[in-house]
């Protein structure tokens, strides 16, 4: 029964050059190239203990692209490769990527693939051996889903809320959440074709100071919705706080997340997202933290690593940058650091925490008989919330602050659902932090202070709340 | 600031932009110095900020920042709405100004053509920039009603 | 007085290129030059919990050797650069240094500083910010200690026995002995106008499967007779062996050593040397490796490390690939790396018996009136014995071979001085290694499996055992 | 290797080199499958080769190893020690042939033209090497015989 499986696009506008081929002709030319799935991939660096490795990149013109990619594999070869979409087309600005794209490709900020078309996609596909991932932030990804399938590409990020928040201003979370379940519903009727796409869910959200609790619940619900669409892959990324105890802990919150949220049958990788937030300005002490992700990664247990290069705090990186980071990250897959270890009791401990605030939050949205009505009630509310929203659809009323390890508390819950018990251990945890200032006045210094962590924490900059 | 003066800006992020965090800070900072914060959020247009312009004509500037390196082709549509006397006030520009991690002073200059008034990097400059601008003008009006 | 301090060239064959400046001038002008000395580096590292840093890195022609220096400084900033002095200078092979640097510089495997003269390393001292030192392998480094100083260097490589056996076939210990005693001679007076320089001991050896307590011996022994001839700043290096248990072991006992045998007034610094046998070809295991030494070094509390690159195993390295193996080695001085511990109760079990085989070997030594002789008889009847041995004048009695672990162990102690309780811990611990095969006719597999450790671990070379 | 039969061969490390680790394993080895080696051990210039030649003037062969990347100065002397019919015997080199990490061909074209006769990576080809090198000279002396 595969009478239901379309392209989305054909119920929305018509992308970029020319129609698209037939779905199934499309996976049949994916069986034909000859390499492997990105979910195979996930399996096998899952099954020999390895983090796999992932670059980010995308540039706008099609030579430059391919170059890329070829380049990037010769130098590092890592485990997958990137398409990272322009933000013209992330929010189908089409008109303007293709403009931008003629007039002048390198003002691109990602590869613009609908305007490229599928043709090119699989060629980019066929230049290299590596599975490709599109890597973008739109809230409504329909038509560039179908491109991707087209072009053969088997791994495919974002989610009805973690493209949408971070992404765009005034997008309803009713429109982009519907939007992914068509994506959602495609990948199942896919898998039935004998084609399983990885799902990946942007657990990094904003990025910057995100408690983990709030980056699970939210992939948790993604994939409750995803799986229920018939996806049987997923990879739920978190992004790295910097504070070790708290990075193993989230990521190994994932496996225990899926097998109390999802169905058996659905495969879930833990993707570590390396440091999202300010990245030191220094390249010894980007490397440095390059390399701690990479470690958290093992540690943590992660299937893959999307890693980070020396120039994040400048720009785009250059290739060479890229593959450094890369090769850099792969590190700490080496054979000779299995003396490394993490004090498993507090871990342990924290991973209790994060799974029970976890609980918090999603339990009462996944009671409601419907969950995407739910969902835009409860961001509506400020039950569910994230900090630093690009979009008017979340409240924002939570507070992140670092505790005096490094680790990412509440110092506001908001509206968020919390019982007493997990708002007095945030406060606590908290206390010794306040104590550095006056609460009133110095927050936003002392927000400026946690957001700019790692450049202080190296010495690059004052701290805004000792001057 | 004295408490019984109103002062106005418009802010807001470039239209392929989302980047929240600066936006955040950047309104709060010039709230917490008493000014009138308009804050348009990411994602704004340029259309949005001369719809702002138009309800906030005592605005002293608009400030848009722009972290994802498309500021050109956001700002497009800027000389449009500059010619058409939509946006007269000053226009200050700050943020990641170009793709890439190595900078070229001309995609400064090509910001400036655009109609762009100043180019900012250090938030913390903002208020004294606000100043100088309105002492300018200030100056300016002086000037006219001098004549 | 200041009377005794005269150049040792003038009691040996004038060096290359016209007469050296007055030995005082040299002490001013080192004093001029504005730069830290190596002493004061290493003791500023060892302060700041930090390892200091350095390449090999010597080529044969002047210009190429100055822009050598100046690209690894610009590109990895390293704590000391090195002059590596070619292999024909080192056997006072002057002739050939100076033919070959004539006629074709790139031939050269090192810097031939004699032939080039003290200007020219003066021109490269002041090239670079970083102190230099010199490494070479030179049984009578007599001439080119006096080249060195007079170019304003402040550190030098070698000892005795250290750069005999592992560099020469028929030049008698005594000889050597007695060559570097005049160096270190020549360091006490210096000392007394003010300028201590740093004396590292060359404690690899013949650098392929040297067990701990032979390194450390020899060194204790050179160490002694330095500090008797008036040397205040001792580095004391030891070459990976791969253990990470050893390793830490080794590198602890060095100030435990330190304090036993040496008089208070000197300074004594860890040195690890990246392993030093044979290296994996594949770039990334190769990295993997370099890490792990510098992981190593940390753990162990050295002041310094000297690195390898990802090139070892094919060459000399090009500047690039030696720039590229000092950033990673550096990364090990990440403040985000506070979390790795190695396991104490083992360490210190390790240590205890490194610290009681050293003894076994040095105090019967010691214990003689007269040390040089006393050093030269225990070599003739194998009382001290290293592996492999360039040389005539060391039996290489002994067999060294590893353990289940890894770790480096005796399977023959020769005519080592041991206790009972010494060689039955060491027969023990190769139980298992040696039920591997039948100990007829398969040692030497064994043996080349123990020195293709690294290229087995790694996959690269099938064991010959299990062939 | 019948046990009667006696081969010799003259083994060594280049003059400047003292790399020991490989030598002292190929001695082994050889010595294993029945050779009787003359081993100079490292540090053995052209003329110590020679010497030796002249007390095993059955020698099958002078094998010379070479890792530190100076085989070309090393062997300077090796054509005139070749052309005074000191060394008449194949001479066979193996190791690391030049300094660097890239290696050139011409490299090894130059080791020829100083008259090294065969060039070996693998010691594990050497006693295959010597078998064929006895073979075509018990050839030739047939050959010079029957003539
Ligand atoms: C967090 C982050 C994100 C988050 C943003 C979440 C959110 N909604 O806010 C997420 C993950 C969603 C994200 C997405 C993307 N990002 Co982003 N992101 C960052 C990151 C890591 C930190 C930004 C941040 O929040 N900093 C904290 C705030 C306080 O500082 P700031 O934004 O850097 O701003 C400072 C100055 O620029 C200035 N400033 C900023 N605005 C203004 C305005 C005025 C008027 C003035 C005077 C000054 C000023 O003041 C601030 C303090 O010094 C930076 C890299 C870095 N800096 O380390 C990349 C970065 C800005 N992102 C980048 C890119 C490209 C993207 C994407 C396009 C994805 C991609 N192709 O890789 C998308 C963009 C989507 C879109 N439609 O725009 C690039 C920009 C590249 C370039 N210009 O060459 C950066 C530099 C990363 C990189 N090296 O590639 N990103
Ligand atoms: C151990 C070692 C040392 C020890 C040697 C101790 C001793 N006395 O034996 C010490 C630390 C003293 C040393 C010193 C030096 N070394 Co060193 N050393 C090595 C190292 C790490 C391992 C060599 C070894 O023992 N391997 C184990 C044995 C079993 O294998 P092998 O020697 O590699 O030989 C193999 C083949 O080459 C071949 N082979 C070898 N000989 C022969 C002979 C024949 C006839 C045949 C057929 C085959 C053959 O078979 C072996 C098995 O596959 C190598 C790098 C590496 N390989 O990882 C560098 C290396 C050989 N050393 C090198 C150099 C340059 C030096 C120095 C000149 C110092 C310097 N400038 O950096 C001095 C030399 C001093 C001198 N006068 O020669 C270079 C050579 C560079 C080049 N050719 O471009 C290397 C490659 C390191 C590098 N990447 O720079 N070294």
């Amino acid at each position: 029964m595969t009478g239901g499986v379309t392209y989305l696009a054909g119920r929305g506008e018509a992308p970029g050059p020319g129609a698209l081929p037939p779905l199934a002709e499309s996976v049949d030319y994916i069986a034909s190239l000859g390499k492997p799935t990105a979910a195979s991939v996930l399996k096998a660096a899952r099954d020999s203990g390895r983090v796999a490795i992932q670059p980010r990149c995308g540039v706008g013109g099609h030579q430059e692209m391919k170059a890329l990619l070829r380049d990037l594999e010769e130098r590092a070869a890592p485990d997958f490769l990137t398409l990272t979409i322009d933000s013209h087309t992330r929010l189908k600005r089409f008109e303007q990527a293709l403009r931008t794209l003629n007039l002048s490709p390198g003002d691109l900020n990602g590869y613009p693939l609908v305007s490229h078309g599928y043709r090119r996609g699989r060629e980019l596909n066929e230049s290299v051996a590596a599975p490709l991932e599109i890597r973008h932030g739109s809230p409504d990804a329909r038509i560039l889903f179908d491109v991707a399938v087209a072009s053969g590409i088997t791994s495919f990020e974002g989610g009805g809320i973690s493209y949408n928040l971070p992404y765009s201003k005034a997008v309803p979370l009713e429109e982009s959440l519907t939007a992914w379940q068509d994506v959602d519903r495609v990948c199942g009727e896919l898998a039935g074709l004998g084609l399983v796409v990885d799902r990946e869910l942007f657990g990094t959200l904003t990025a910057v100071l995100v408690p983990p609790s709030i980056s699970l619940a939210i992939s948790v619900l993604e994939a409750v919705l995803a799986a229920r669409a018939g996806v049987r892959c997923i990879s739920v990324s978190y992004p790295q706080s910097g504070h070790l105890v708290q990075d193993v802990a989230a990521l190994r919150a994932i496996p225990a997340l899926a097998r109390t949220y999802l169905p058996s049958g659905v495969e879930v990788h833990a993707v570590l997202h390396e440091f999202m937030g300010v990245f030191p300005k220094d390249r010894g002490h980007a490397e440095d933290l390059i390399l701690y992700g990479a470690l958290v990664a093992r540690l943590g247990g992660a299937s893959k690593l999307i890693t980070k290069t020396y120039q994040e705090a400048f720009g785009i990186p250059d290739t060479r940058a890229n593959a450094e980071g890369l090769r850099l990250a792969d590190r700490a897959n080496s054979r000779l650091l299995g003396f490394m270890t993490v004090d498993e009791q507090r871990v342990g401990e924290e991973l209790d925490w994060i799974l029970a605030e976890v609980a918090e939050i999603v339990e009462p949205v996944l009671a409601a008989p419907d969950t995407i009505p739910a969902i835009c009630e409860a961001f509506a509310e400020g039950l569910l919330d994230i900090p630093f929203s690009a979009s008017r659809y979340a409240k924002s009323g939570i507070i992140p602050k670092r505790d005096d390890e490094g680790a990412i508390r509440y110092l506001s819950t908001g509206s968020l659902p919390f019982s007493s018990r997990t708002r007095s251990r945030n406060s606590e945890l908290l206390k010794g932090a306040d104590a550095a200032g006056p609460v009133i006045g110095s927050l936003l210094a002392e927000l400026a202070d946690d957001i700019n962590y790692f450049p202080i924490l190296f010495q690059e900059m004052d701290s805004e709340v000792s001057k | 600031m004295s408490p019984s003066e109103r002062r106005v800006v418009i802010l807001g992020v470039a239209a392929s932009d989302s980047h929240a965090v600066a936006n955040h800070l950047i309104a709060h900072a010039l709230r917490g110095v008493g000014f009138e914060v308009e804050n348009l959020g990411t994602c704004t247009p340029v259309e949005e900020f001369a719809d702002a312009c138009d309800r906030h004509p005592d605005a002293e500037a608009v400030i848009i920042g722009s972290l994802n390196g498309h500021v050109h082709e956001d700002l497009r549509d800027l000389p449009a709405a500059r010619e058409a006397g939509r946006i007269t006030c000053p226009v200050i520009v700050g943020g990641n100004l170009s793709v890439g991690s190595k900078k070229d002073p001309r995609d400064l200059e090509r910001l400036h053509e655009l109609g762009v008034d100043r180019i900012l990097s250090d938030p913390g400059q903002l208020v004294a920039l606000l100043d100088e601008l309105r002492a300018a003008r200030t100056a300016e009006r002086q000037l006219l009603v001098a004549s």
